[in-house]
């Protein structure tokens, strides 16, 4: 059974409701807990960048190693070096906030730029560019990265330009796909008969009405991305670096007492990445669900 | 009059929006009757619910909730049911001053026994053709198969060979040229009105007992929009069969109908016999038709260059449905006698003549209902 | 006589299909002329009807005439001005007098923007009026289009298929435009929302001196709002003359079938045992192929006359497409048998 | 009649195996440019074969023939790459491609594998909800699929391996010699299930196919499908469920590439990924060059064999 029921009868259609009462529960849920964990990130990085932990992330208490959570002072418990879990997760959100960024940044801009001369062009570049994104899309990302890291250094800020680089197809992609919408409904072509110029066009109406949330929606996985680049990667042992944390390097440091029935150690930073990851991916379907119509509408 | 091969009575269909929080009063209250051989037109502009009625017959609503109310009468040689049988076990409706305010309906459950119901209905006693054929054939099929598959769904005719045989004959009558040939293409490179004859061919060789054809004509070029009119008359003279069709298009319905139903906003404003309800000097005639009849430009006001007698205001948004008559605020034919009728009660579909009906207050035979 | 405001000559506008980087390269691209050779002018407050199937190159016309697409070849004379290679930067000064309306009910209104942001970039494309000027001009175009206030707070989704109609007609009415390109105005309307545009149309041509270019496969519109009318047959005009002779004493056997179709779905008798003997000989329409028009006459492979006179050889002969012949009365036609 | 549409259909397969083959191209200009800009001179190493501790000179070089433009140097590499000789490990000294060759059939075996057990999971899910809409069950199995696609592989290898070693006693890892043990077979379908379960893909699977599904089944042939009584998935299966099968599997080779390179690590799996590992530690790179462009291939292959169904699926592709 489901129930349909007239609301109050809105005579002028102006008054239409806001997003949230419109929007289905699931989606709420979705983007409530993608906020939730945006938050919690954002809040982390800044205790972490100001320093402000709960204990010195490098403290070693060799007497209560591999702790629990809810050990008296320890709130998430200890790792094998008896250091305080909860300001190591903390502290690990560093290893990835900035080069997060600077990945979504790059793809964004040149995606967008790309974007824009395959749709508003045409033509020749939209030829190019698509040869270009399907070049791009060739290489296993992880794959692409390990080579650059062996031909170059295993530096993160490296291994971001390259997930932003790869990331730009996506988003070149949509803006390119939201152009030729727009060129369909003859939006575009009406606006060049009023007169309007063209950077106008591409920057008023193209990018900020019609892609902004879109861009924001792949920004947002984009970060989900390089969480997952970054812990993958200090897993492999390409990334940071012992005795700096990462949610990665920690997964892999309690990995050899996870075998023998120690779980905490390792599963605490891997929580933290589901629950992140999860978040981020979360928000951005959720986003896309409200703002950019259901899926297959 | 023969009893009805279909009898809608007091059809309901709505809609939900999300967006508005209101409910879509798509088809408020509809009561149709197609007697065996003749067709039936329905006109109406968008939103007055003529295509919904006919998707709600043939029980292709996708939309929640859908159907909610009435009755659909098939009497075929082949299947007598009431294709709407135990509709109300999964509908709770709650009114309000004899309006629906809400609507709770088990649409899985409902959608389960409706398939019950329409096995051996759908597209063998009704089938159905629709507007922009293009879209509306498989595109990743050959025209030849398509007809092949409902041959051998429908008809006894089951071998593959027979059926392909069977099929060409088909595509001869609807007039397709060269039909071996154009057995074997796709729905994509052949032009909108051959894709027409070729739906109407695929629709007619189950050999239904009803056609519904909605909006047969849109969306194809006026020429072939006059040929496949032609097509559809001829047809109906050598299949006699019984159709329902659907158009914003006088003309079409004109050439085409024996009777017609005329729809504003949910509901029938006026039945009655084409020839009656169309006839140029007609005097018992809805306000509505009245004036969607007038909107076309006529012979005589092209010659003088005069304005189009157009009626104002917008179509009516089924979601805000006034409580009188649904055209009271477009129409130019309210008097101060029935104002206050026109206001607050909607109209009765009252006889004005034998066979004729008309909702109106303007009407005496309305009034006495 | 008013003077002439648009002059075209010998328009051409191919289109060629682009199929992907191997053939650019290679330098095989087909070309498809979607405009073959169209000229014809329009005269000042004056109306020009151009009538077609879809497909027929009419909206084409339209657009190339606004420059909204590069023509291939021919003269574009625009006020006096030849406007055929202007630059973009040269073309926008002359933009604001030569406006569009499209088919779409939703071209040009941005589906994020409410009716009064779409209406006032439209009144600041040219000018930097101050906010009293632009609150007078969009209560003004508010009256012109008999468009309700209420709906200047509504995005373009909210509003009837009609409304939108008015909100595009404003938008291009802001410039103060002296040429509208309408390309299928109505057809996106319903049947009683139809009749308004047209009599908006006409009443704004009255009080605003517009001209218009109207774009339809609508034949009583055409003949009722046009005083010329122009008839297309793939690509090309092939017929064009007065409103009222075109209607009533076509000569190109296309315009003749263009009407006859409309007088079928027009007549009011119902008798169809009469009429399936005449539809049957009639036969039926072939697709045509754009890549590879017939030689000669391209109407032929349809044409009824040609069927008649017994497939006479100067309808196919590849040397000689009927040009438009003058018939008297600036009555044109291009047929070997008019 | 028939043939007649067989023509089109290998003028396009020619067309796509030509951007196949461009695209391969473009593979190899990257990879030649990162190692072109890389520190180290790696180029010269691949070109001479030898370490770059060698201490030849760069007049010795010459004498070897190594060219010094960069179009030479690219010419060069890339015409013995067309031999078939992709240089010597730095860390072993074996040939690449053979080495390659021997490791590549087990990623092979466990990303197509994870990419059937995906579909397996997937294919249900998603069908379900395109056909009936969010139900309870369908929505908690997208918010599972979600989950575990969040899911860090790394993490989840130990979980299994932990479950393993209590439930069955043994030790799932694969080192080489792998033990002769009753549930041998298990050994090889532990690391699929991770990456098949969590890498990631599982939840897009679901997403791009029920999108696809959901909007073929709001298409209006649909529509006529069901009123003239045939069978929906009949006329939907084409469009709604092959054509996004395939385009989804081919889209997702790359990332199972690169989820089998953190799987194998975790299984001590000797594929491919963990070759690329650890050159990646030794900066070994004509091993990771190799296996750049190996993996890019399989990536084309995949695109390939994709539109060659979407050619010979859809009858507008070959006429297009």
């Amino acid at each position: 059974m489901r129930s349909y029921v007239q609301g109050p009868a809105s005579v002028d259609e102006s008054s239409q409701l806001p997003l949230w009462r419109r929007a289905e529960t699931m989606d709420l849920v979705y983007v409530g807990y993608g906020l939730l964990v945006v938050a919690l990130v954002l809040a982390s990085y800044l205790l972490g960048a100001l320093g402000w932990l709960p204990h010195d992330p490098q403290a070693m208490n060799v007497g209560l190693i591999n702790a629990a959570p809810f050990t008296p002072g320890h709130l998430l418990g200890t790792d094998f070096l008896g250091r305080d879990l909860q300001a190591r997760l903390i502290l690990g959100i560093q290893a990835y906030f900035l080069p997060g960024l600077l990945a979504i940044t790059i793809s964004v801009v040149a995606g967008s730029v790309l974007g824009i001369l395959a749709g508003y062009r045409g033509g020749w570049s939209d030829t190019i560019i698509t040869y270009f994104d399907n070049l791009l899309d060739s290489f296993p990302r992880l794959v692409l990265i390990l080579l650059v890291i062996a031909s170059f250094k295993p530096d993160i800020y490296y291994v971001m330009v390259v997930v932003g680089i790869t990331g730009m197809p996506v988003i070149a992609n949509l803006i390119a796909g939201k152009i030729a919408f727009l060129r369909q409904t003859n939006f575009i072509e009406a606006a060049h008969a009023l007169g309007l110029p063209a950077h106008t066009v591409i920057l008023k109406h193209i990018l900020w009405f019609n892609c902004r949330a879109a861009l924001v929606i792949q920004a947002t996985l984009g970060m989900a991305e390089a969480i997952l680049v970054e812990t993958s990667l200090s897993y492999l042992g390409f990334g940071v670096q012992e005795p700096t944390p990462s949610w990665g390097n920690m997964v892999q440091a309690g990995a050899n007492y996870f075998l023998q029935g120690n779980f905490w150690p390792s599963t605490a930073p891997a929580l933290a990445i589901l629950a992140t990851i999860l978040g981020f991916q979360l928000l951005g379907d959720g986003l896309n669900n409200l703002l950019e119509g259901k899926r297959g509408k | 009059m023969d009893a009805p091969l279909l009898a809608i009575e007091n059809l309901r269909t709505y809609f939900y929006s999300r967006a508005r929080r209101a409910l879509i009063r798509s088809v408020d209250g509809v009561s149709l009757h197609v007697a065996p051989g003749e067709t039936l037109g329905i006109v109406g502009e968008s939103g007055s619910g003529k295509s919904v009625t006919a998707l709600s017959a043939a029980g292709l609503v996708s939309a929640a909730p859908g159907v909610i109310g009435g009755r659909i009468e098939l009497r075929s040689r082949q299947a007598r049911r009431n294709l709407l049988d135990g509709l109300e076990r999964y509908v709770r409706v709650k009114e309000r001053d004899g309006r629906i305010m809400a609507v709770e309906k088990d649409d899985r459950g409902w959608r389960r026994r409706a398939e019950t119901l329409m096995k051996g209905v759908r597209g063998k006693e009704i089938a159905m053709i629709f507007q922009n054929p293009r879209s509306a054939l498989n595109p990743y099929s050959t025209i030849g198969a398509q007809l092949v598959e409902t041959i051998r769904l429908h008809t006894s005719v089951k071998g593959e060979g027979e059926a392909r045989e069977r099929a060409i004959q088909w595509l001869e009558r609807v007039r397709i040229d060269s039909p071996r040939l154009r057995f074997d293409n796709f729905p994509f490179g052949m032009s909108g009105g051959m894709c027409q004859r070729a739906m109407i061919a695929m629709a007619l060789s189950a050999e239904p007992s009803l056609l519904i054809a909605d909006e047969p004509t849109t969306g194809l070029d006026a020429t072939i929009q006059s040929r496949i009119v032609d097509l559809l008359a001829q047809l109906k003279i050598e299949t006699g069969i019984t159709t329902l069709l659907i158009s914003h298009d006088i003309s079409v319905i004109q050439r085409l109908a024996d009777r017609i139903a005329v729809m504003y906003g949910g509901t029938v404003v006026e039945t009655g016999r084409a020839a009656e309800v169309l006839a140029p000097q007609a005097q018992l005639r809805h306000p509505y038709t009245a004036a969607l009849l007038a909107s076309v430009p006529s012979a005589e006001a092209i010659r003088r260059k005069s304005y189009l007698q157009a009626i104002e205001g917008e179509v009516l948004d089924t979601i805000d449905v006034p409580r009188g008559c649904r055209f009271y605020g477009r129409c130019n034919r309210v008097t101060e006698a029935i104002r206050e009728n026109c206001a607050s009660l909607e109209p009765p579909l009252g006889e004005v003549a034998p066979g004729h009906k008309v909702r109106c207050w303007l009407y005496p035979a309305s009034g006495k209902a | 006589m008013s003077h002439t405001i648009l002059d075209v000559t010998d328009l051409r506008k191919d289109y060629s299909q682009r199929r992907g980087l191997i053939p650019m390269l290679a330098g095989r691209e087909r070309v498809i002329p979607a405009v073959d050779g169209v000229s014809f002018y329009l005269r000042e407050n004056e109306t020009v009807g151009l009538v077609g199937e879809s497909g027929c190159g009419k909206t084409t016309i339209g657009r190339t005439v606004l420059r909204l697409t590069d023509p291939s070849s021919g003269r574009i004379v625009f006020d006096g001005r030849d406007i055929t290679r202007l630059s973009r930067a040269e073309l926008r000064p002359l933009r604001r007098e030569m406006q569009m309306i499209f088919q779409d009910l939703d071209a040009g209104l941005n589906p994020k923007m409410r009716v009064h942001a779409i209406l006032r970039e439209a009144l600041t494309v040219y000018e930097r009026p101050s906010d009293a000027e632009i609150a007078r001009r969009i209560r003004e175009l508010l009256e012109q289009v008999n468009l309700k206030d209420s709906k200047l707070a509504n995005f373009p989704s909210q509003l009837s298929g009609g409304e939108k109609r008015r909100v595009g007609i404003a938008r291009v009415l802001a410039v103060r435009p002296r040429l509208i390109v309408a390309d299928e105005p109505t057809s996106a309307l319903d049947v009683s929302i139809q009749a308004q545009v047209v009599n908006l149309l006409r009443d704004l041509q009255k009080h605003l001196g517009l001209t218009y270019l109207f774009i339809s496969h609508d034949l009583p519109v055409v003949e009722l709002v046009s005083q010329k009318v122009a008839v297309m047959y793939l690509g090309r005009i092939v017929e064009m003359g007065l409103a009222e002779s075109i209607a009533h004493q076509p000569l190109h056997p296309y315009t003749r079938i263009l009407w006859s179709s409309l007088a079928d779905k027009r007549s009011t008798e119902v008798n169809l045992y009469a009429r399936s003997g005449a539809t049957a000989a009639r036969g039926t329409w072939g697709v045509f192929d754009f890549e590879q028009p017939a030689s000669g006459c391209r109407f032929a492979p349809r044409c009824p006359l040609y069927q008649d006179k017994g497939r006479p050889a100067v309808c196919t002969d590849p040397a000689s497409e009927p040009p438009l012949r003058d018939v008297g009365k600036g009555h044109v036609v291009a047929c070997h048998f008019a | 009649m028939k043939f007649a549409a067989v023509r089109p259909v290998s003028r396009v397969l020619a067309r796509e195996l030509a951007v196949t083959a461009l695209l391969l191209l473009g593979v190899s200009a990257v990879v030649f440019a990162i190692l072109y800009l890389a520190p180290g001179d790696p180029l010269n190493v691949l070109l001479e074969g030898q370490s770059p501790r060698s201490e030849l000179a760069l007049g010795m070089r010459e004498a070897l023939g190594v060219p010094r433009t960069w179009y030479g140097q690219y010419a060069a590499w890339f015409g013995k790459m067309l031999q078939g000789n992709f240089g010597n490990s730095i860390r072993t000294g074996l040939p690449v491609l053979p080495e390659l060759a021997r490791v590549g059939v087990n990623t092979l075996y466990l990303t197509l594998g994870s990419l059937a057990l995906t579909l397996l999971i997937a294919v249900p899910i998603a069908v379900h909800t395109a056909a009936h809409g969010d139900t309870a069950g369908n929505t908690a199995a997208t918010i599972g699929a979600y989950i575990l696609s969040a899911v860090p592989v790394f993490w989840f290898g130990y979980i299994v391996v932990y479950v393993f070693i209590h439930k069955f006693g043994m030790f799932p890892l694969i080192s080489g010699t792998a033990t002769k043990q009753a549930q041998a077979w298990l050994y090889f379908l532990v690391p699929i299930f991770v990456l098949g379960t969590a890498s990631g893909t599982l939840s897009e699977v679901i997403r791009h196919l029920r999108e696809e599904l959901s909007r073929v089944l709001a298409e209006d042939y649909i529509r006529t499908a069901r009123a003239k009584g045939a069978p929906v998935w009949r006329h939907a299966f084409k469009e709604g469920f092959l054509i996004p099968v395939t385009e989804i599997v081919s889209a997702k080779i790359p990332f199972l590439l690169g989820g089998a390179v953190i799987v194998e690590q975790v299984f001590n799996w000797p594929g491919m990924g963990r070759m690329a590992w650890q050159a990646a530690q030794d900066r070994d790179y004509p091993v990771i060059m190799g296996i750049a462009l190996v993996a890019a291939a399989f990536v084309r292959f995949g695109n390939l064999l994709q539109r060659v169904v979407f050619t010979a699926v859809n009858p507008r592709a070959s006429k297009e």
